[in-house]
């Protein structure tokens, strides 16, 4: 059962897309008012990946973003107002006060908890798959994680793991060429993320990131397979960040990447280029819906109650 | 009715996943026709290969994954032949498993069992033989228990199971072959309890693991010096019940605590600890630790034997405390070596 | 010279490497131009890639490489941005770096170190906050170390750089920006030795990390209530140095332990163990051990803030432990908030 | 600068292969004596793994066998006699009676100490290859390790590392099918392993790890590589052990394997195979010279003094 391309999910994909690129940018503007205080790892660039796959997927589907998590809590329909008050520290938050911006979570929006260790959910991921399959039904697991993350031993064994027991699992690399501020050649001796599945017999794709349409086809195709049972699919997508790592702001005065290469990305701008989906007017009136929506969050967050925690013994 | 260690083990082990369709194994190794010591014994020709999951040798993997599982609402059972093997696996159980819960303000819990089993004995050497229990006994939002017996064995296992935090269940294969009264039915062993197995007036003897056998076997020797010992199974580590211990101590006033563990931040230091935080003026004499020497485990048993302490040392450690001169040093350990070489 | 505490890193680091080609760095992001918070900035520009080795982000295997390199008389410095990451590698640093001497017979030694940053503040949250030096300090043949001043950042990392035991180097980035005067030539701070950082007559506070300004902060505070405060600041956790402890503790006969980590089988448990075990006589009031709640590090700033203990717990500690009734509960904890994001 | 295949080397090869054998022969019929108190995992059945490997290493070159070590250790030179007091727990042993037979060492004849954990030395040798390279000269480092290893991450991790390094390190695999008593089937999604070096731009390949000859060859070629600074290789071993992962005795009666399969591989054993490397006469004087070797190693095994430890307070 493939899914086609209907306005209605060209419409999703674009305000999944934009939701994000108006949340974080308005996040970004506020930042400096030291209200928001948990270390912020922004999406930007990346939007087409969330929202091309989160478009693809059911309620049930659980998705596992990793500590970059503001894109795909809310392509996959996390609470926006919940993920605020989050990052303003309030007991409102979607993690309560505990998390911070680097651990989000919605369970009935399908997304699950995020990890700040690189490599940390993929595993859990793959639990959660064979607790699908255990139980039946046609769930599906989507686990995402950058490019650095294919370093660590874990993603390998999962990558077994989830061949082995054919689980209802999406592997979805986000490669944006840089692990913090060191490129992808200082650390990996062969670039082809995407070729780790093949090693597996999971069928694996390298496709451009940047073009949210690529990305749904690719994902529709691999969560189908999955629904059937016919095992885990890891797509590749190729990206990039425009901010720094971690924080606000651009980082080209550190000298590890040049300016040519962000401008020559941005020039490739996933929103820009997924804005044909739409009509203008369908477009000015999701800015305004969505306007409205970040103003209202901002607003709740701001005025929602602290966190309390009763510590016993804290006071000895 | 009677049954061996190994065998109270599985039996909880299949009672559970009986009942509770959300219980299910995962591990190394685990269909192997020896079955992990035979306390596995039977549950993949029950339960198949669906609910008995043989694990690549990827232990950091397969602990997420029962993170994963767990906090859907499944309750698995990793077992591990060695807990040497959990150090590939402390990024999931302490960064993971005992985060999830607080870390999102607990919305979901994170009910997995942690089975590791200690290798004591046949010169199983540095990497085969540790036990690793206070470093599961530090972080919070997470359980440490080491049963003793096959009773608490079986009840201990079956509390884990029914536990919403992580729980790690310290094994030694020491006492696979003893045998003891085991309820038949489903029971638990509630998490948190310290058990005082014997009573007496004047020293309290804390144990751990092993070392409860050899508290009693000094207090019985202890008798023949008219010293009338308690001695106190912790049986869970973290949460510690000073409670009980507290009670104890605060009635004779002395303690010694023996653990079959290194000394520094152990869990005989946490007694000790608590005590002199708790009750400091009801001691009568200073408290004693009685631990592994600070050094690796040694395979050969020209020296093996020489580094495990004992009901000597624990003798020994309650006469100094009981400020009687005269030590019989006539009783020896309970040191039964294991005969199986894997 | 004045110097900040990351300078001091840095400075010890360039010294380190400049005296010994066997010392070499590695690990995740050391290439970064920010140079783990500049504690490294200039090494790679002076001693390029092969010396300065930027590990892809495989921790488990950088730390197993580790111990290859120094079991052939290399000195490697392996640094973490957090300690949180070196669950990922306890299998090699207590099952392989802390064996490999006594299980072949002392025929080689493991001289490496890890360095671990602590990332506390700034909403770190319950992953990037975590010390668990106590996890470090269990295991024999395995040292670890908490500086708390520029001087013994420089002092300490050059002598874990000497060492022929792999030791573990908590660093808190909290330290980053306190300046100290630090001598600018090669000299070591001895592990595992304590230092009094203040005598006193009434009270021994020890503290651990950054409690140990928030001990002096107490002390100074304490002399309001006519209290005499020794202080003395850890520094090697693991061996502990007990006689330092125990002497001043002989002397005051109060004993409040501060630990920057949470308490069962902590470091604070290890010290009143000690202090007990071997001085209880001494003791005039019951030890008390200031720790972490058991819980979690919340992110909030809300929550944050009442989670960590300071000098006003000590002070509070001091003062019941002094039997005086009144604490004036006017003393307030050096908390400076970390700006960074990262 | 490839090695050929003179007279002096087939004889190097049969005699360690041989010395392996003749030595846990011996063991095996000396084991219910109960004098050697440590897990023995006999490599019998794989020994031309390690013959065939280690005739193309010279003393300064490192191996890194794991906890089936008599194979490697004895191959590569290591002390006999220390190794027999090791197992019989004496001081004189190459690890002091500390070890035991999972832990044997030689550093003097380039045997690195072995783990008794699946996978841990093998980031030990990249440590050791690294430091080869930094300190220049052209010694190899060579880990050897079981196909059940190869699910570890750390694996993975090395791989990459190496080959990002080009570190002089030889990777040997040897794929017994089994890993304790399950079969590579129930554990791997796809049981080449050799494809996982490919992977990693590292040259891989698989072959009979019975034929000594061909082991050789590949292995000569492997560390002519890593010496000329190429980087490393991976030589998957097709081998079978023929009795129980650990202990002694044979393992049929379990029933994870059957005797057809058990047979067959006997049919193939590498000793019978590589006979025909020496004369008769050759072969009988190996023999009475090893037999020798062995008599005199027990002897002074089982008269060797205990060791002696100071455990600071044990007494306590
Ligand atoms: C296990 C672990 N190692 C190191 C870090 C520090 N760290 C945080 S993010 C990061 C880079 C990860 O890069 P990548 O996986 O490519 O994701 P990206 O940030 O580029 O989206 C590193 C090294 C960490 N959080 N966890
Ligand atoms: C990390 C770890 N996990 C599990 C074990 C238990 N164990 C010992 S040997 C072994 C099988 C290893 O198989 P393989 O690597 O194929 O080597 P083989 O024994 O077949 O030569 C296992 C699982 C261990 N020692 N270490
Ligand atoms: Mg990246
Ligand atoms: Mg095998």
């Amino acid at each position: 059962m493939t899914q086609t391309l209907t306005p209605d999910v060209k419409r999703r994909l674009y305000h999944g897309m934009l939701l994000v690129r108006r949340t974080e940018e308005r996040i970004q503007a506020n930042y400096h008012l030291r209200e928001m205080r948990s270390p912020p790892h922004l999406y930007m660039g990346h939007e087409a990946a969330a929202a091309g796959v989160c478009a693809t997927l059911r309620g049930d589907d659980m998705v596992f973003p990793y500590y970059r998590s503001h894109g795909w809590y809310l392509a996959k329909g996390g609470d926006l107002g919940a993920m605020m008050a989050e990052l303003f520290g309030r007991a409102t938050g979607c993690s309560r006060g505990w998390g911070g911006s680097m651990h989000l979570i919605d369970v009935a929006a399908g997304v699950y908890g995020t990890s700040a260790i690189v490599g940390g959910t993929v595993s859990h991921a793959a639990g959660v798959a064979l607790t699908f399959q255990m139980r039946g039904g046609d769930s599906v697991a989507v686990v995402s994680f950058g490019d650095g993350a294919t370093e660590e031993g874990v993603f390998h064994e999962t990558l077994n793991f989830a061949s082995l027991r054919k689980l209802p699992l999406l592997f979805v690399c986000e490669n944006n060429l840089y692990a913090t501020n060191t490129h992808i050649r200082d650390r990996q001796a062969q670039t082809e993320i995407w070729r780790h599945a093949e090693r597996y017999g999971i069928p694996g794709r390298r496709l451009d990131g940047n073009d949210v349409v690529a990305v749904w086809h690719a994902a529709a195709e691999a969560v189908a397979r999955a629904r059937r049972g016919e095992g885990p699919s890891l797509l590749e997508l190729e990206t990039y960040r425009y901010f720094e790592h971690c924080g606000i702001n651009e980082d080209l005065d550190l000298g590890y990447r040049t300016a040519e290469e962000l401008s020559a990305w941005r020039a490739r701008d996933p929103l820009a280029s997924g804005r044909r989906l739409v009509s203008d007017g369908e477009a000015k009136e999701m800015e305004a819906e969505i306007a409205a929506r970040i103003d209202r969050a901002f607003e709740q967050a701001r005025s929602a109650p602290w966190p309390t925690a009763d510590f016993q013994e804290a006071a000895r | 009715m009677k049954m061996k260690f190994r065998e109270a083990v599985r039996d909880a082990t299949l009672l559970a996943m009986d009942r509770d369709p959300s219980v299910f194994l995962i591990g190394v190794g685990i269909i192997d026709p020896r079955a992990v010591w035979g306390t596995l014994s039977g549950a993949l020709e029950k339960y198949g290969p669906e609910r008995v999951v043989e694990g690549p040798l990827s232990e950091n993997a397969l602990t997420g994954m029962c993170v994963g599982a767990a906090t859907m609402g499944m309750r698995p059972l990793l077992v591990h032949h060695r807990v040497d093997f959990l150090l590939l696996t402390m990024d999931q159980i302490i960064n993971h498993a005992a985060k999830w819960a607080p870390m999102f303000g607990r919305q979901q819990t994170v009910p997995m069992v942690v089975r590791g089993v200690v290798g004591r004995g046949w010169g199983n050497g540095p990497q085969h033989t540790q036990s690793h229990h206070a470093l599961f006994s530090h972080a919070p939002h997470l359980k440490c228990v080491v049963p003793t017996t096959p009773k608490d064995a079986k009840g201990l296992l079956l509390a884990a199971l029914q536990d919403d935090e992580p729980v790690i269940y310290i094994e030694h294969r020491w006492f696979h072959e003893d045998e003891g009264e085991v309820p038949s039915e489903f029971y638990t062993t509630p998490l948190g309890q310290a058990a005082v197995v014997r009573t007496g007036r004047d020293v309290t003897l804390v144990g751990v693991g092993p070392m409860v056998a050899e508290s009693l076997k000094a207090a019985q020797s202890l008798e023949q010096e008219g010293i009338s010992a308690e001695v106190i199974d912790v049986r869970t580590l973290h949460p510690l019940d000073s409670a009980t211990i507290i009670k104890s101590v605060a009635k004779t006033g002395r303690l010694v605590v023996s653990d079959s563990d290194w000394r520094p931040c152990g869990i005989a230091s946490e007694v000790v600890a608590r005590v002199a935080e708790e009750i400091l003026d009801s001691l009568k004499a200073r408290p004693v630790r009685v631990t592994w020497p600070d050094s690796a485990v040694p395979s050969s048993q020209a020296i093996e034997s020489v580094f495990y302490p004992g009901a000597k040392d624990i003798h020994a450690a309650a006469v100094t405390a009981c400020d009687k001169t005269r030590a019989t040093g006539s009783v020896e350990s309970t040191v039964k070596p294991f005969e199986g070489p894997f």
